[in-house]
């Protein structure tokens, strides 16, 4: 699904947020992603789903290249990917369900679908009594998880979640990871960076560590 | 290698459009609910939306009165033309019968669009109600005026030039004294018209390019008050295209409404100046009234707002729209 | 209690507002920082600015010019005042002697303003060579035409009121023939020049507007555009006069500039029309020019702009940003 | 330092959020607030920082009664209190040295000292090398702490820490939180809202627990 070669990733600042980066996660895999504040999780989800391009190396994901993929290409492998933003991305002019929404409307899906989608996903996340309030007027978690239902809303074939639980209590944390891997079960690659360290260990999936850029331990055993 | 990425690349490609080949109407749906939802964001906000109207209104209003009141002159000067005559005068001693058929000869010329007779009676009437002499022209024993033909050219032959050669034309004529030509009114006339056209001109111009700043102004602020949402958006696969719907069809509709609210501006104005209009020609002694609004000028006020409005966010949109990238 | 607690009230605002009163050179100093800070906001983002400077500049060269314009034609018709004369005929008997006594007489009057004697011999000089009948009357023995006195009343009579009033005086005169009034370019001209006033009212306060919707328009969508800062800076303890500051000043910016690019746009114009203006008064014998633009339209400009700018903002500011309270 | 007498909050929909809250935090104390996401722990902070106001009860900061206090007064109320919040709220158009700044400008202070208390509050938290930067060029913890660099400059009387850990790896959510507790040791009083169970139990402060807007366990017995 994914594959990195020698990726390197230098901020137009001449900061290299990451070095020299290899690794491939298999269609369908599942992995954590740690590594302390700044070590360069954030950049590395932002490489695959093509919000900063690499400055050295190639990205490969499923099967295609997309290290020098045209612009206007990109719009169509981000419809692929469900990603869960550290800083949720939500449109706070709009409802919880046209929150939702928002991807299908892109990908032009039918009315009739989209209602029935956008409610399993809220279903899925305890939020159905939220549909029709605004972003600003719910909890931090519960921003949180409307950006969860988001990016799984239109059944991708990798999510991508960038500290899904930063803002939620433990018990809640453990739902939420379960919920990932009931998507793992049904086929969807599912890529997490979090730094919770304790959650981390309580699950049984790989994990890529991060140390200033440079990775410490990989997937490819698991792979 | 790279033939074989091209055709991949060029599947994929296809992949991608190919919903939107299959589904035309779904396609057209989109359209229209953009269309309506730009709309529904200004009906939401109705004062700020009305005030961005109303400014392309007042601009959209200025040059097209202006250019009304151009074209009413216009036709006004029509009622003036007379005065581009020439005065033929006779010859003392041409008889009445020998005059007319003169005037005859003279009315089936092709550069001459009208004639009329002044006889010497007629003259010496005329000239002693409006030039205050009449007294004095009481106390003649014989009418001392020759009759008169007053030419008026073809509109095509008014022309300086033109209207010259003419008046050479009839000079040569022995039943004629002397022709004179009134050219002073075409001159000044002309001159008027020349400010007039010149500066509408250029206030024609100058309020276009304003409709342009307001709208592209408008949308640029929109584009960044909404930078979040087009962010996102692009964040979760939303093409260029997809993002700058909206947009456009916001400009095309501040275009549309500016231009209806020019025609509501239009007409208040003629209506208001109707009446020292009717004053004024009222002292000409003229049947002048101001044309009322013909319909084809709400025809092309809306057709110049929504022009001017696409292009004013077309323009807006090109400049910010691909500088709004996610990082 | 209810005492104690607005004692205590009264001082915790007190001393909420000392460092203010305490140190007035730094409340000065923090406003011509914000002052220079709306500026340099404007010079980083130079297209978006001069657009709405450039909308503004517009508007207000628009009613300018059209003021400036109605100012020269008031000049040039007063060099037509002349017309509004009477022209006074007298009896065919009165000797030249009698005659001039008469308008020696006539002249002292408080209401005339001067008086022109035309002897007989000059009527019929200039009747000839303006009339085209000169042959005509080369054809009478004697001299048909009367003396005329051309009474040119003061300025405070040409009123038609007063100048009917002079006619009637001058009419019981024994020596006069007639008295002729001639009103109608009098008439004419105030009829034009109310449709201008009236047309020009009209467009000034369209534009005022428009310059006040552009201004508000703006700032509204600035404040729009800054909605997180302006809730961010609430949160962390700024005062709504704190939050208001930057727009206000953005406003008079933009009035400012705006009336810096009418004057600009002003002077432009005048230089594209000085030719046509030229041409016409060479037509008229006038040795009138149109006159060189005052400084002081500068300092109106100027003055209106930042006012519209100022007022602009404030209402946009007031109905805007209260709106924005953290939630 | 903060009384709350028999507070509620409903909020404008309907729903309340906060029910019938009483408690009494010492001045120079520090304690924190924990509970499930959508608890309330983020609403009484904001009623505290007069953010939203109570629908009933009253509130009293400093000796002061500010259930009922003029609009225009509460600027000078939140000069009080250092806020970090949950959402961070940076300008992203200004630098991190100008984020920081800000409530020093606010409270309209001399150049020369903001200079100096900017610069001081950067070193602690470790951005003083990111003081030119945009925040948006900053990793989710960095930004975090430049909130909290923003809440600390001005010395306030009271700091109120809204989820201050929930993008930081465990070392430097402890390293946060021992400044914190540095802060309290100089008079600050200190209320931290999170729901890193870990870090509390680690830690030895009142805790007061919220459920579903009720309080479970107060901090009285520490006052
Ligand atoms: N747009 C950018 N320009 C310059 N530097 C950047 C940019 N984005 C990130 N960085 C830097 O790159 C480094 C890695 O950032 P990244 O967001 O990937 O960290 P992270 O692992 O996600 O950290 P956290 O857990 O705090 O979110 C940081 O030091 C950050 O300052
Ligand atoms: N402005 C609002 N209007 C209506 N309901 C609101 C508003 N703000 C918060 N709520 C509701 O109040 C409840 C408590 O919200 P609050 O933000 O206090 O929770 P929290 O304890 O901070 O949760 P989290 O840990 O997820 O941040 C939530 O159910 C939320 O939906
Ligand atoms: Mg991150
Ligand atoms: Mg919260």
């Amino acid at each position: 699904m994914i594959r990195f070669t020698n990726v390197s990733k230098r901020y137009p600042g001449g900061f290299e947020a990451l070095t020299n980066i290899s690794f491939h996660m298999e269609k369908g895999a599942m992995a954590f992603l740690t590594g302390h504040s700044g070590a360069g999780k954030s950049t590395l989800l932002k490489l695959i789903a093509l919000i900063e391009r690499c400055t050295r190396g190639q990205i490969f994901l499923d099967g295609e290249n997309v290290s020098d993929i045209h612009r206007r290409r990109i719009p169509y492998i981000r419809r692929k990917i469900g990603f869960i933003f550290q800083d949720h991305h939500l449109l706070y002019d709009r409802t919880v369900y046209d929150n939702v929404a928002l991807p299908l409307v892109i990908a032009g899906y039918r009315h009739q679908d989209i209602g029935r989608r956008v409610r399993a996903a809220l279903d899925k996340l305890g939020l159905l009594s939220k549909e029709r309030m605004y972003p600003i007027t719910l909890s931090g978690g519960e921003q949180q998880r409307v950006g969860i239902a988001r990016a799984v809303v239109n059944k991708p074939m990798l999510l991508l979640a960038d500290e899904p639980t930063g803002n939620l209590d433990p018990d809640l944390s453990r739902e939420i990871m379960q919920l990932f891997g009931l998507f793992n079960e049904v086929g969807v690659s599912v890529l997490i960076a979090t730094h919770d360290v304790e959650l981390i260990h309580s699950m049984d999936y790989p994990v890529l560590a991060l140390d200033h850029g440079r990775l410490a331990a990989t997937a490819e055993d698991y792979a | 290698m790279g033939k074989r990425r091209n055709q991949r690349v060029a599947r994929s490609r296809l992949q991608d459009w190919l919903p939107r080949l299959q589904h035309p109407r779904i396609y057209l749906q989109r359209h229209a609910q953009v269309a309506l939802d730009s709309l529904g964001r200004m009906y939401r906000n109705p004062l700020p939306s009305l005030m961005t109207a109303a400014v392309i209104g007042i601009a959209l209003a200025l040059p097209s009165s202006l250019y009304l009141l151009l074209d009413n002159l216009h036709r006004m000067s029509g009622s003036w033309d007379g005065q581009a005559s020439l005065s033929v005068f006779l010859k003392e001693k041409v008889p009445a019968a020998q005059r007319d058929a003169l005037a005859g000869r003279i009315r089936a010329w092709e550069e001459v669009a009208s004639l009329q007779v002044i006889t010497p009676e007629q003259a010496l009437d005329e000239f002693s109600t409006h030039s205050g002499f009449s007294t004095a022209l009481e106390a003649l024993d014989e009418n001392p005026l020759p009759a008169v033909l007053v030419v008026v050219p073809q509109t095509a032959h008014t022309g300086p030039a033109a209207a010259e050669a003419l008046q050479k034309k009839i000079k040569l004529l022995p039943e004629v004294e002397l022709a004179q030509l009134d050219l002073a009114w075409v001159q000044r006339l002309n001159a008027m018209i020349e400010i007039a056209r010149r500066g509408i001109l250029l206030i024609s111009a100058l309020l276009a390019l304003a409709v342009l700043l307001v709208i592209g102004n408008t949308i640029r602020l929109e584009i960044q008050n909404r930078h979040d949402e087009i962010v996102v958006t692009k964040l979760i696969g939303a093409t260029n295209p997809f993002v700058r719907r909206p947009f456009l069809y916001s400009g095309l509709w501040y275009g549309l409404l500016g231009a209806l609210l020019a025609w509501l501006l239009v007409s208040a104005g003629f209506w208001l100046l109707a009446e020292p209009v009717a004053a004024l020609a009222g002292l000409y002694q003229s049947d002048f009234t101001l044309q009322t609004l013909p319909l084809v000028t709400l025809g092309v006020l809306l057709a110049c707002g929504t022009l001017l409005g696409l292009l004013g966010s077309w323009l807006a949109v090109g400049r910010h729209l691909s500088a709004i990238e996610p990082s």
